[in-house]
């Protein structure tokens, strides 16, 4: 009744019928479970078509007007509340933009025989892209716990696909388990926000008056919570397993857009639902994200498995959204909107870079992972002969992760950069020197960003053949290829128009804190890009690609035109080195060897060294997370304790069943007395 | 008042048909025939309740409204797929050589013996047959639970029968002293003990009496529900009876219990005045929700770990009882009704995994999602759904009672929640790793009866998303009822 | 339309004077190490005489080099002339100015400096890659501590653009900054390990176990050869040239100042030698470090940075 | 006179209660079980002559009948039946548990302060006494190893609520008091089927053997 009752919201319907369409083509995979061909030529190309649709409507939502709309579903007295703003009319198209590409590739990508059947991984699938649609749509604590719960749970199963692997159960169980107690924080963070007589609707959330202690008891909770499913320190430990284990499509909607989702509630609960914001929730939120993303980097880089280094390397840049989300808490708690609209939109650019650029990569391994059976970079190398249309994509994410110009990766970075640089000011001293000094964290985690992929990029696709099977690898498909082009498309194109982006983002920073970056550039700059004011930062891509792609130019042809082209083709020099062995080229582990010398506090390092004597030396090294056994095994064990102890009460005897009975009695009988 | 006569009459005859014919072939249909009639009944009972508001029978012998209506209905749906997944479930067990043709003979009688007495806990007006009914439910459920006759099954009954009844015998003198209470005021006779009597003059009962009347009855009646540290039985006698017996005592039994103690409640509260029942109540619901949490995390016996579980999730209804107000008993109300249809899809699920495997230990069960892809996911949605996973109907109660638990008591929300994750990690890395991995399982002679498990989940997942507004007003109605 | 002819005119200028200077200045570095040394030296041309006796040269390939190795020489050599494009060494008036600010700057460096990583992994050979993973490691702790060094200027003149801090500082009242000071001892550090000189690296050697940079290049021949080693001098000139316009920006000529321009080449040559000859010195009395002490010198250079950065919001100065 | 009768009557099931607490012999047991019942009838007809509540007869009648005369029956058929007539029961510290027995009976007696105050019976002061008895029963289930003790323990309860019920309100309604004893007697039965499960499956009644089924150690 509702459904009609209310005004037409163009937007907001087609989206939700995207969403229906989504989850009927879910039910179309289990109705012909068993076929791969329909599930995969028909099903999942449609879900595609869907996914343009989505990314459609609501990048026209984020110009227009918020559209509310109340489904007769859920409690009753909480129907189910959704609300197209712009905010998450940007996050939805996000979903939209990255499940394009994803269903396009999924298409070619799922196999016979690799763990569930089509059918059902299509049904899961497609629950899990309309889940974190209904995410971003809630508009009441139900609903969102409802649509967040059901992401978790259909995500779970896409990782446990193939699940007679012992780690990758063990990986889905710490996944939903850290998920799980994520949520119940959020559950908690709702009930601390709640409005006048129990109305757990956002509006009455918003309109609630709460006390600072309360309100920042909330705002703890929302950290902790949806830090968890961001994979926020110290609650990342589900990401680098969960990431893995999943098929690359699902790692890849993960990691670009579910990981999102987190930074959307985050946003939603601070900038929105809680009616203020004090300066110190930013530090918090700020000095998280900075430890993550140096801890996120680090680990990547010591990584030997291509899609834990991909993983690791998410946990940096959630690292580098939570800052840039913090910093924007503490401008916006100092009520200076121009800086908390800069650090918003750094962090919101951020959030669509690594969407792009982060599913390519996955997508890429997933390519890979097909084309020779191996996830150790130990075991790949070379692949760039065999695999240009995969090598010379993934370059192009691995240069974007890298943060380097003229792609989009470096613009948030330097979004970012530049927030933290015109920080001084504050009326907080101590913030004043320490937010600066944040800004040499991020940047070096940045750095260290560009030699994660270098070894990435360089172990897998470049060099000699580690082993002999790489040789028989084959490069994508069509339909794999037409998805990492499209990734690969919005990484260029996203670094090389920032200006269109900022235009949307300005929809969103308005509601939010107030103020457009729009405003306070003069005039329409489509070569330049300056957020702050033109003189005192700038940044041209189109200049910037102009000018090295000129230069390039000019050089070739002059050398082309003035010297010779001789080219001879021999064996590797390498100093004369008679006896060259693929094997002898550096590894993953001799990549992450300087990392864990320089920063070896920060890891757990065991080494088992080989006998002298020995006529099959083996040396083994292994870097684990010392947070794993700080934290996670201590509660764990605290868990065991607990419940050993209180497995005492129940001892077999009935005697002691029947003198709990007596006690409880007269205990009681007192107690009234 | 026919419906009630046939949904009482319906298993009463029942019970005396199979004590004859329960070791013939057509038994465990007639079983299922049986049941269904008993549904059907209770059914036309919910619509007349629906219709025309409460109903009052027999001379005030029998009333039904809007609180006890729905358990009924929801008794005799349980009882009703329970038997319907019973049948392929006892013949692979005869089958398997674990059961006589007398047990189950005697297996089919005490069934409808145990749905009789359920239903007339429910359907009676007087509070001591209240009593003898639950007292007469034990003792029906004594012998199923040793039906096997393996020491550790006649272990699991012994203590049942013991715990069970000394715990109701307390209950008994807490309704001895409500009838004094009552006496002094409707007079001496069987009137004294009728609810709806006792509620019309529940403002005037002598406090002190009973307090210590609720005292003995919570204790007695929390017995029966499984409240902590009044639970010993349960576990005990959860895994070592036939899993349909399982099923239907955490499914059914245990909301007979709570029920009772909320009947009571009700009266109580109206002579005191004061929070003090509803304190008792969430006393006690948080100790169970915390240490069955715990004790979770022990678990090695599939059946065994449901059942505290269902301690678990008693704890949780009751802490909500307690707590009282329109959401948080609207809560309770659903939070019965999701849990007893959960739990007893579970309980089908892990029956036919424990047959397939043969052997209850959780360790040695693995990969039921490769051999009997049903199965398989049934046991993982129904635990998830357990677990209080969106988007089923468990977690909508639970959203309620945790959010009414921060506004009006705080301090116990994060007990709650903690307790929860406790459970979930203490659940779900044991059940994920029954479903998952390589198999371990064989064919049984006897299809398993799936289609209970599925309508349940479907329920269940149904009031996750969408309650039915007759259900909710329903629900709203006997909320006010309760208070 | 004449000012952006200008602009455009000027920055032909500088970057085509930067691009064909940059030999001669690494020429002048060994002569002035040469003669700190005793030694004669080979000469101030000697680079312009490598270089081209190198595009005369066959190029030679390993035979799995891939399109990377082949075109990471080009793409270093556009970068480094991109980056010398937006540093104003004579005049303000750059166009290219304003597409890179100083954080765009450390961009370009890394862009060719992950090229030249990767080329060298390309050719797959074991001191080839070892050389990648040492460069990056140098260069991903050197990237935070040159960012530091910026952030002192540009606080203080609130802006990241180049062009607006050397206008800013060459052309307003004279004041000490002490903590411009603590930032050029650092930029210095950063630069000696940026450009693989002593302490960090040395240029001259190709002991394989120490080297770093010639590690990288170890398979190059020919025309690359040419260009890596071009690029590697426009990138070592372009550093002292932000040097010079971070810390000594005096003389620099304003935009449209015509009738300044010959001082300002007068001044910048001065600049140039003095910078290079002190170079040389330190590399003279310095040694080599071990490659694992290397983050204990770029981190002094970081505390460095930081310390100028803390000092200039104590102070204000 | 007749409330001297009936304190007399109740002092002689609390002497009872306090007999079987101690007393080692299931055999012994099962007398002063059957005692306990008989004075539970005579305190019974006491009250319906002295209060002209005709229906306490018949309760008195069903308690003579079962509890005095066909549950001993059953037990003792029982205990031949099962070889353990003279099994000798080794009970915690007899002192011990008298001590905490007399604690009980005191706590019992201020528990029924307030309530027998209420009751307008003139049986009422031996409410106190009837909680007494219940909580001793109690007690004695909790002291006793082996399974026909507890049992017996259980069936003092039930004879410790049923004066409770006589002393307050002189009696509950027919029906719920038929409907109980209906229980008793339905419980009793299967008791019985039970003893010789148990002893079929662990050879002996002796408690100790059914502590298998627990959640600590491991």
């Amino acid at each position: 009744m509702y459904l009609f009752d209310a005004a037409i919201t163009p937007p907001l319907d087609l989206i939700l019928g995207v969403v229906l369409f989504w989850l009927l083509i879910g039910m179309a995979g289990v109705a012909r479970s068993r076929s791969l061909r329909f599930v995969s030529r028909v099903l999942f190309p449609m879900g595609a078509a869907g996914s343009l649709v989505l990314a459609a409507a609501a990048l026209y939502a984020i110009g227009a007007p918020t559209a509310v709309r109340v489904l007769p579903l859920g409690l009753p007295d909480l129907p189910f509340h959704l609300r197209l703003d712009a905010l998450s009319a940007f996050f939805i198209v996000l979903v939209g933009v990255v499940s394009l590409g994803v269903s396009l590739f999924s298409a070619g990508y799922f196999r016979r025989g690799e763990g569930a059947t089509p059918g059902l991984l299509c049904l899961q699938y497609h629950v899990f892209l309309s889940s974190m649609v209904m995410v971003m749509l809630a508009d009441d604590a139900y609903l969102f716990m409802v649509a967040w719960e059901t992401m978790a749970l259909s995500s779970y199963f896409l990782v446990t696909t193939s699940h007679r692997i012992a780690e990758i159960r063990r990986a889905g169980f710490l996944y939903l388990l850290i998920a799980h107690i994520g949520a119940i924080a959020l559950l908690l963070c709702f009930g601390v926000m709640h409005g006048a007589g129990g109305d757990y609707s956002f509006d009455a959330l918003r309109a609630s008056e709460l006390p600072v202690f309360w309100a920042s008891t909330a705002f703890l909770l929302a950290l902790f919570g949806f830090g968890a499913k961001a994979g926020l320190l110290p609650l990342h430990a589900w990401l680098p397993e969960a990431h893995p284990a999943a098929p690359s499509p699902v790692s890849a909607l993960m990691s670009g857009v579910m990981l999102k989702t987190a930074v959307y509630g985050f946003l939603r609960v601070t900038f929105d639902l809680l009616p203020t914001q004090i300066w110190w929730w930013g530090v918090a939120t700020l000095i998280m994200g900075l430890l993550t993303a140096l801890f996120g980097v680090m680990f990547a880089a010591v990584q030997s498995d291509m899609k834990r280094l991909l993983a690791y390397s998410s946990i940096e840049n959630i690292g580098v959204i939570f800052a840039g989300a913090g910093l924007a808490i503490i401008f916006h708690a100092y009520n200076n909107p121009h800086l908390a609209a800069l650090a918003l939109v750094a962090t919101l650019y951020h959030c669509l870079n690594h969407a792009f650029f982060k599913s390519l990569l996955f997508l890429g391994t997933g390519s890979v992972l097909h084309a020779t059976h191996e996830r150790s970079l130990g075991k790949l190398g070379g692949l760039i002969r065999n695999m240009p249309w995969v090598a010379g994509l993934s370059l192009v994410g691995a240069l974007a992760i890298a943060g380097l110009p003229p792609l989009n990766g470096f613009v948030s970075e330097w979004l970012l950069l530049q927030a933290f640089l015109f920080s001084p000011g504050l009326p907080n001293p101590y913030l004043n020197m320490l937010v600066p000094l944040g800004s040499a964290a991020l940047v070096l985690a940045a750095a260290l960003s560009g030699y994660v992929m270098v070894k990435f990029y360089g172990v897998i696709f470049l060099g000699q053949y580690r082993e002999e099977k790489m040789r028989t690898a084959r490069d994508a498909g069509a339909w794999e290829r037409v998805a990492l082009a499209w990734f690969a498309a919005g990484c260029i194109g996203l670094g090389l128009f920032p200006m269109a982006i900022i235009l949307l983002l300005d929809h969103v920073t308005l509601p939010l804190v107030n103020f457009t970056l729009s405003a306070a550039i003069s005039g329409n700059h489509w070569l330049l890009f300056a957020p702050v004011a033109a003189e005192r930062a700038s940044y041209g891509p189109l200049l910037f690609l102009l000018g090295i792609t000129g230069t390039l130019l000019v050089t070739f042809l002059t050398v082309r035109a003035f010297y010779h082209g001789r080219i001879k083709r021999g064996a590797v020099w390498d100093c004369g080195f008679p006896e060259q062995t693929s094997r002898m080229q550096d590894t993953a582990e001799g990549f992450g060897q300087p990392i864990t010398q320089i920063f070896e506090p920060f890891f757990k390092v065991r080494r088992r060294m080989p006998d002298p004597f020995s006529s099959h030396p083996v040396y083994e090294k292994s870097n684990e997370d010392k947070l794993w056994f700080w934290l996670y095994l201590p509660i764990a064990r605290a868990n065991e304790r607990i419940s050993s102890w209180i497995g005492i009460l129940q001892h077999g005897r009935i005697h002691l069943y029947l003198l709990y009975s007596f006690v409880t009695l007269l205990a009681l009988l007192l107690f009234v007395h | 008042m026919n419906e009630i006569a046939i949904a009482l009459g319906s298993p009463a005859a029942g019970a005396l048909l199979l004590a004859f014919y329960g070791d013939r072939a057509l038994a465990s249909r007639l079983n299922v025939l049986v049941s269904l009639v008993t549904l059907a009944a209770t059914a036309l009972l919910a619509a007349r309740v629906i219709r025309e508001g409460s109903v009052l029978a027999y001379n005030g012998a029998f009333y039904v409204d809007s609180f006890n209506v729905f358990l009924v209905a929801l008794t005799a749906l349980v009882a009703f797929t329970t038997s319907l997944f019973s049948r392929p479930y006892m013949l692979n067990e005869q089958e398997r050589g674990h059961l006589t043709a007398r047990r189950l003979r005697l297996y089919h009688c005490m069934y409808q013996v145990f749905v009789f007495t359920m239903l007339l806990v429910l359907l009676t007006n007087n509070l001591g047959i209240m009593w003898v009914a639950l007292e007469a439910a034990t003792l029906a459920t004594v012998l199923l639970v040793s039906l096997y006759r393996t020491p550790a099954s006649i272990e699991a009954a012994w203590k049942y029968f013991i715990l069970c009844s000394v715990g109701i015998a307390q209950a008994l003198f807490g309704t001895i002293l409500l009838y004094l209470a009552a006496e002094k005021i409707l007079g001496p006779g069987g009137n004294a003990l009728l609810w709806t009597h006792l509620n019309q003059v529940k403002g005037d009962l002598e406090p002190t009496v009973m307090s210590l009347a609720f005292v003995f009855l919570i204790v007695g009646y929390g017995t029966k529900a499984g409240l902590v540290p009044l639970h010993n039985w349960l576990p005990d006698a959860h895994a070592e009876g036939p899993t349909p017996i399982s099923a239907v005592l955490s499914g059914l039994l245990l909301n007979i219990g709570l029920y009772a103690i909320v009947r009571c409640k009700v009266l109580v509260d109206g002579a005191l005045g004061t929070p003090f029942a509803g304190e008792l109540m969430m006393g006690f619901g948080l100790l169970s929700v915390v240490v069955a949490a715990f004790f979770l995390s022990r678990q090695k016996d599939v059946k065994r770990m449901f059942a505290y579980s269902s301690i678990e999730h008693m704890g949780l209804t009751t802490f909500a009882f307690g707590m009282g107000g329109p959401v948080a008993t609207f809560a309770a109300l659903l939070h019965m009704t999701v849990h007893s249809l959960t739990k007893s899809a579970i309980f089908f699920t892990v029956g036919h995994a424990t047959q397939k495997t043969g052997t209850q230990m959780m360790d040695q069960i693995r990969g039921l999602i490769v051999t009997n892809p049903t199965i398989g996911w049934g046991l993982m949605l129904g635990t998830l759904a357990i677990l209080g996973m969106p988007p089923f109907g468990v977690f909508s109660s639970e959203f309620m009672i945790v959010t009414t638990a921060m506004r009006e008591q705080p301090w116990a929300a994060p007990i709650l929640l903690v307790s929860l994750a406790v459970a979930f990690a203490a659940m779900f890395t044991r059940v994920q790793a029954m479903v998952f991995g390589d198999t371990t399982a064989k064919r049984l002679p006897h299809a398993p009866a799936l289609l209970p498990v599925f309508v349940h989940l479907a329920i269940v997942l149904m009031l996750g998303l969408w309650i039915p507004p007759y259900l909710a007003d329903w629900y709203r109605h006997a909320a006010k009822l309760i208070g | 339309m004449l000012t952006s002819f200008a602009s455009f005119l000027s920055q032909l200028a500088q970057t085509l004077l930067v691009v064909l200077v940059a030999p001669l200045m690494l020429g002048w570095v060994s002569q002035c190490r040469a003669w700190l040394q005793n030694r004669s030296g080979p000469g101030l041309l000697q680079p312009y005489r490598v270089l081209f006796k190198l595009f005369d040269k066959d190029a030679l390939m390993a035979h799995n080099a891939s399109a990377i190795f082949r075109g990471a020489p080009y793409i270093q050599f556009g970068c480094m002339v991109l980056a010398a494009s937006v540093v104003p060494i004579i005049e303000t008036n750059l166009l290219f100015a304003p597409a890179a600010d100083v954080i765009a700057l450390v961009g370009v460096f890394a862009l060719a400096r992950v090229f030249s990583a990767l080329a060298a992994m390309d050719a797959g050979t074991s001191f080839g890659s070892f050389g990648a993973r040492r460069e990056m490691l140098v260069a991903s702790l050197s990237e935070p501590a040159l960012l530091m060094v910026f952030f002192t200027p540009l606080l203080i003149v609130q802006s990241s653009s180049l062009n607006v801090i050397v206008d800013t500082l060459a052309h307003r009242e004279f004041a000490l900054y002490p903590s411009l000071a603590f930032a050029a001892v650092a930029f210095i550090m950063v630069l000696l390990a940026e450009n693989a000189r002593i302490p960090i690296d040395n240029p001259a050697t190709h002991l394989e176990l120490t080297m770093i940079h010639e590690a990288l290049i170890l398979e190059y021949s020919g025309r690359h050869l040419a260009l890596i080693e071009w690029a590697n001098a426009i990138k070592f000139t372009t550093y002292c040239t932000i040097g010079i316009a971070l810390f000594m920006p005096w003389g620099i000529a304003q935009a449209g100042a015509w009738q300044m321009l010959p001082a300002a080449v007068a001044v910048l040559i001065v600049k140039l030698c003095a910078i290079g000859a002190g170079l040389a010195l330190m590399e003279t009395v310095s040694a080599k470090m071990r490659i694992f002490r290397a983050p204990e010198f770029l981190g002094m250079a970081y505390m460095l940075a930081a310390l100028g950065m803390l000092t200039l919001l104590l102070l204000g100065a | 006179m007749s409330a001297q009768l009936i304190n007399l009557m109740a002092s002689l099931m609390l002497l009872i209660a306090f007999a079987m607490l101690a007393q080692r012999r299931i055999r012994s047991l099962i007398y002063l079980f059957a005692w306990q019942g008989a004075v539970l009838a005579v305190n019974s007809v006491i009250v319906a002559w002295y209060t002209g509540h005709g229906e306490l007869y018949l309760s008195a009648f069903f308690t003579v009948l079962l509890k005095v005369i066909a549950l001993p029956l059953v037990l003792h058929y029982l205990i031949r039946k099962l070889d353990i007539q003279w099994d000798v029961e080794t009970l915690i510290n007899i002192p011990t548990t008298m001590l905490a027995g007399i604690v009980l009976v005191v706590f019992a007696f201020n528990l029924a302060l307030p309530i027998s105050q209420l009751a307008g019976t003139i049986t009422r002061g031996t409410l106190g006494i009837a909680i007494a008895v219940v909580l001793l029963a109690f007690l004695m289930m909790i002291t006793r190893r082996k399974a026909v003790p507890q049992v017996i323990g259980f069936l003092a309860m039930e004879n410790g609520l049923f004066f409770a019920a006589t002393s307050a309100t002189y009696g509950m309604p027919m029906v719920v008091e038929l409907g109980i004893l209906l229980d008793v007697m339905v419980g009793i039965l299967i008791l019985g089927i039970f003893f010789f499960q148990v002893r079929e499956a662990f050879d002996s009644l002796d408690l100790k053997h059914m502590e298998k089924l627990k959640e600590s150690g491991e």
